[in-house]
């Protein structure tokens, strides 16, 4: 009965989601059961964040390495958290001033080290060991040349044009890009609906742990 | 009907004539259920009173005026501006079932006149979307092909499935954190639960616990979804039991950081660097932070592993892990893994869905040569495009 | 500037430096914003989370919103159904994920999980289906040969190579045949539009992280050096 | 030889302090290389030119901080143009941040044109919803949009008086940083009105509406921060994307140059001593 009843529940939500497309009666009752969805990740946060204080705690506790950083957590959590429950999210709010000098400079420069790792991933992969690395290197290559003022500075008034990078990268996105991307997506969809029809079936129920 | 309106445009034209002006009604009046909708609402369409056109006084507007017996009390249920060719306005406020009369007024700043009423219209909910039926064919026969395969794959059938390097590499990657003593750290993508592809990934990891048990290495699972973090804990939990060594298990190990995209990026970066996992899986769906994890994971040293079906981070795992799922592979990895009848069954109904995809295409490009010619079968395009059109 | 701002600007400026220290290797400064962020953006997202799921989508619709009356009241004063009341099995739903703060009775919390779970399988079989599937291949039905008043050889090319790559990749995809002989070919080919497709996305990508980067060095320059600079009445 | 070994395996914190000198000195020090223009730019320029002045035009704000970089640089041209073209301007946003984004935009901008709120331009604020907002301004901006940001009743702002639904636009630019964005202009604006849309987007995004180009659903689109140098080359107003265009060129060159130098690298080592290419195997995996 432990997995039993949640398999259904799976069943009932999963199959109202998938006929309403079908069914335009039943819209509301959708949009019901799709807003019951946020009020169910809504309270699942209250479990991470009390997993994330347990842990941290035990850490202060037991003086585990790097404890003190432990602290700093709980610190920004309780503040960041409190400040938004009580004080409201809006603009020109004490939250949102947290928001704009703490949380965002660190959240946009996370972000931007990837200018730094796509040029050391570029520097390791783009080596022409086969005949597919050649061609992921020659298509990177290409565009990065075509997408740049720099790429079309040395081409002399003679070049062809279909062998301007500006040129061969637009064609590089338009075929070569579309076509793989395309292929992706319609083997990936029949995966997932394939997924679907398994976890609403009650075939795949891995997710719901043991006996 | 049309006699009645007639009747009140003469005699509202005779009193406009009495007082030296005249303000036509609208015509062309029309209501009816919005078709194609949940009930709850009617479509109410009109012309524009000829006055708007020539009248000295501009129209400032027309008011819908709603009544539930075609004598009944008319109450005002909207307005429009004028200005238009033709007007619609959708009463969403009707209940399913109730009879409804309808009437125009057409208003400029010194009368008004009203259109006969019309009706009886009728508000009620549709049970079925006639231009989704290509949608629901598909969706029947795909499912019916997978579940045609599961079928045979219970009652015995035995199935090849194709070599995926990525998933041969797997047992080996444990093995060699095993090894070294090191951990293996698996990151199931930061989406939630109702996201195929976590499912997906969850699955995998239920295998490579039971992998991670038998060779009594440590998993870490980082989350950044509470619900990923609570059905990761049962899968592995369930894994070291079915392993036997369900003492082995470690709650703590599989931990929450946060929901946020790059305080999470940031939180791994540092669980990599300082526990030094000697096997890194990324499985699931990924964004922005796909680089930032594997470069700091090659960094380390670690051997690693992803798939995603995310197409525009696929790019980035492909030129810094050491094997890549590709879309559809993230999803066959359970089947290859577990070579659960069962599993390879559906992965069998998804091929012949392949097959099927296949077909149209191939036959559609020619249909859609020929369409440039015009060329047609009982007076339409042979064009099969159209039949992937979906509203 | 105000010096609430300048104060900010420090803040953010010392913790933007903290980060870009993780390149040259681990350090107490990046331990230090690590810690921080991870701290700061959960309570971030729970205090989102309150003010704009579990409000507006379970304390509303039941106690009522500043002039507006909740299902509660419209029942229990007014004596009318109220179909809001129904998101009280929406509260039990969430409820039942709380019970993973005891191990022995964790399993309840299967309740939500296969609620979200079975919704995310729904919601997804008809969007992939749909979006990804459908739509995809409606996109590939396209002439292989482009007239438009005569021959379009560059439109035909495009075309023709377009189709060959998603039938070749898609034949990649095949599963329960060895790809050997013909299918082998293909499936090869297939490959190879994947990594041209690949290695175009990820040169097309680089400029937009550039552009990330330039956003932070052109904060620190401009908004911190040169604007402390100004403050100070130096620039 | 010992040098391009070195050089194969080179420690990525040489490469890591390159690409921040690359970035850092055309900021400190501009170089102005020119920027070509593509046809999708230019036909959003063309279409701007070609409108009669003192046409409705709504630009749509749908991007915040994170992507200021790319997106707000053609935020400016756009609306700089607009008002050099006696355009009259209508500011939304599908994003929360958006209208924030739109205030900085005109404060940037509008110093240098003679307007007046209401008349020449204004700014409705954000709405949720994507695609139902779109849908619902079908019929009426006024119902979705009662009240300004500063709270005015839009019917009664003289620009708004004649802009009732989205058939009184001339043309809707979008600056999208991701979803709702650009797809549900083009799938509500282009396909249920007719309206002429036109994007700009991150250079991330761009790749997946080139589709939109072919069809003709978008007239035009701005890809990045190329996109961004692209208008304002345009617009002869050369502003922060051609300035941080410098940045890109000398980064993206550094990362060829270093490209190159691998493979160079690669090869003379292999000749030199068979199979001994320096790191793992990262070449494309998991493929035979």
């Amino acid at each position: 009965m432990r997995r039993e009843i949640p398999m259904i529940v799976a069943f009932v939500a999963g199959v109202i989601i998938i006929l309403e497309f079908f069914v335009p009666a039943l819209r509301d009752v959708a949009a019901g059961i799709q807003n019951w969805y946020l009020v169910v990740v809504a309270f699942a946060i209250l479990v991470g964040a009390f997993n994330l204080l347990r842990m941290n705690y035990m850490k202060i506790r037991h003086r585990r390495a790097d404890w003190p950083y432990s602290i700093i957590l709980i610190i920004g959590l309780f503040g960041m958290g409190l400040t938004g429950l009580i004080g409201g999210i809006d603009a020109d709010t004490t939250f949102d001033w947290l928001f704009n000098y703490f949380m965002f400079p660190m959240s946009s420069t996370m972000f931007a080290l990837l200018a730094f790792f796509v040029a050391s991933a570029a520097y390791r992969a783009f080596r022409a060991r086969t005949v597919d690395a050649t061609l992921l290197l020659a298509a990177a290559f290409i565009v990065m040349l075509g997408q740049v003022p720099l790429g079309s500075f040395w081409v002399p008034s003679w070049w062809p044009f279909f062998l301007s990078p500006a040129w061969l990268k637009d064609r590089i996105m338009e075929i070569g890009n579309t076509a793989g991307q395309r292929a992706i997506l319609i083997g990936a969809s029949l995966g997932v609906v394939s997924t679907s029809l398994r976890i609403l079936l009650g075939i795949e129920r891995s997710y719901l742990g043991e006996e | 009907m049309r006699s009645a309106f007639l009747g009140v445009v003469s005699i509202l034209a005779l009193v406009a004539a009495a007082t030296g002006q005249t303000l036509r009604a609208a015509e062309g009046l029309n209501a009816s259920d919005t078709p194609i909708d949940a009930g709850g609402s009617i479509d109410v369409t009109w012309q524009p009173s000829p006055s708007e056109a020539a009248g000295k006084t501009p129209v400032l507007g027309y008011e819908v005026w709603r009544a539930e017996r075609v004598t009944g009390e008319y109450k005002k249920v909207g307005s429009v501006d004028p200005g238009k060719p033709s007007y619609a306005f959708t009463d969403n406020a009707a209940e399913n079932g109730v009879t409804y009369f309808y009437k125009i007024r057409v208003r400029n700043e010194k009368m008004s006149t009203d259109t006969a009423p019309l009706g009886p219209a009728k508000a009620s909910a549709q049970w079925f979307h006639p231009e989704r039926l290509n949608m629901l064919i598909a969706s029947i026969a795909l499912s019916a092909f997978v579940l045609y395969y599961i079928s045979q794959a219970r009652a015995g059938r035995e199935f090849f499935i194709r070599r995926i390097a990525g998933l041969e590499a797997v047992q080996e990657a444990v093995g060699r954190a095993t090894e070294m003593g090191k951990p293996v750290l698996f990151v199931p993508g930061i989406a939630d639960v109702d996201d195929i592809q976590t499912i997906a990934s969850l699955t995998i990891l239920g295998r490579v616990a039971t992998m991670v048990a038998e060779y009594d290495a440590d998993l870490l699972v980082p989350c950044s979804r509470s619900l990923v973090m609570s059905t990761a804990q049962e899968v592995v939990k369930e894994a070291y039991l079915e392993a036997g060594r369900p003492d082995a298990y470690q709650r703590e190990n599989i931990r929450y950081l946060t929901d946020d995209q790059f305080g999470f990026v940031a939180g791994v970066d540092g669980i990599m660097i300082r526990d030094k996992p000697a096997a890194n899986f990324y499985l699931g769906t990924f964004y922005a932070e796909s680089l930032i994890l594997a470069e700091t994971g090659h960094s380390i040293g670690a051997i690693q592993i992803a798939g995603t079906a995310m197409p525009s981070q696929l790019p980035f795992f492909i030129a810094a892990c050491d094997y890549t799922l590709i879309g559809e592979e993230l999803f066959a990895a359970s089947a290859y893994l577990s070579r659960e009848p069962r599993l390879l069954g559906s992965l069998l109904g998804q091929d012949w869905g392949k097959v099927i995809i296949l077909v149209f295409i191939i036959l559609g490009v020619f249909t859609a040569f020929l369409d440039q010619f015009g060329v047609e079968i009982f007076g339409r395009s042979i064009n099969l495009a159209q039949l992937f059109d979906v509203r | 500037m105000d010096g609430l701002t300048l104060v900010g600007i420090w803040i953010a400026a010392v913790l933007t430096l903290c980060i870009l220290s993780f390149l040259y290797k681990d350090n107490p400064f990046y331990k230090f914003a690590e810690y921080l962020f991870v701290g700061v953006s959960a309570g971030f997202w729970i205090a989102y989370n309150y003010h704009n799921l579990l409000k507006p989508n379970l304390l509303q619709p039941l106690f009522g919103a500043p002039g507006e009356k909740g299902a509660f009241a419209v029942i229990f004063q007014d004596g009318r159904m109220d179909f809001r009341v129904l998101t009280v099995i929406a509260g039990l739903l969430g409820l039942t994920m709380l019970f993973r703060f005891f191990p022995k009775v964790a399993w309840v919390s299967r309740y939500g999980i296969a609620f979200s779970v079975g919704l995310g399988a729904g919601l997804a079989f008809i969007v992939y289906l749909h979006a990804n599937c459908l739509a995809q291949i409606k996109g590939t039905i396209i002439p292989p040969l482009v007239f438009n008043d005569g021959f379009d050889l560059g439109a035909s090319l495009a075309n023709t190579l377009l189709i060959v790559g998603v039938v070749s990749a898609l034949v990649y995809f095949y599963f329960s045949k060895e790809h050997t002989g013909v299918v082998g070919g293909v499936a090869r080919l297939g490959i190879w539009f994947l990594m041209v497709s690949f290695g175009a996305a990820f040169g097309y990508t680089v400029m937009a992280r550039i552009s990330l980067l330039i956003g932070r060095m052109e904060f620190l320059i401009n908004d911190w050096i040169k604007g402390t600079l100004a403050a100070l009445g130096l620039l | 030889m010992k040098f391009v070994l070195w050089l194969a395996d080179i420690d990525r914190r040489i490469l890591f302090l390159l690409i921040a000198v690359a970035v850092v000195v055309p900021i400190l020090a501009p170089i102005g290389m020119p920027v070509t223009v593509t046809p999708q730019s230019k036909s959003i320029y063309d279409e701007v030119e070609a409108l009669p002045p003192g046409s409705n035009v709504i630009v749509s704000f749908d991007y915040d901080p994170a992507t200021e970089p790319e997106v707000h640089p053609m935020a400016l041209s756009f609306l700089r143009h607009c008002f050099e073209k006696q355009h009259k301007v209508i500011i939304m946003a599908l994003w929360p941040q958006g209208a924030q984004m739109a205030v900085r935009a005109l404060a940037e901008v509008g110093g240098d044109f003679d307007l007046e709120y209401g008349r020449d331009y204004v700014n409705l604020g954000y709405k949720p919803g994507g695609d139902i907002v779109i849908k619902s301004m079908g019929s009426s901006i006024w119902e979705v949009f009662p009240r300004d940001m500063a709270g005015r009743s839009t019917a009664s702002l003289p620009l708004m008086a004649k802009v009732q639904s989205l058939n009184d636009v001339a043309l809707v630019m979008d600056l999208s940083a991701g979803d709702p964005g650009i797809p549900a202009w083009v799938r509500v604006g282009n396909a249920l009105y007719h309206r002429k849309i036109a994007g700009g987007s991150t250079a991330v995004s761009a790749p997946q509406f080139f589709p939109y180009l072919q069809t003709g659903q978008l007239i035009g689109l701005l890809g990045g921060l190329k996109g961004a140098a692209e208008y304002e080359t345009l617009i002869k107003y050369p502003g922060a994307a051609t300035r941080r265009m410098d940045s890109q060129s000398v980064a993206h060159l550094v990362i060829i140059i270093f490209i190159i130098f691998a493979n160079v690298s690669y090869f003379i080592s292999r000749r030199h001593k068979e199979g001994a290419g320096a790191g793992r195997a990262a070449g494309p995996p998991g493929t035979p």
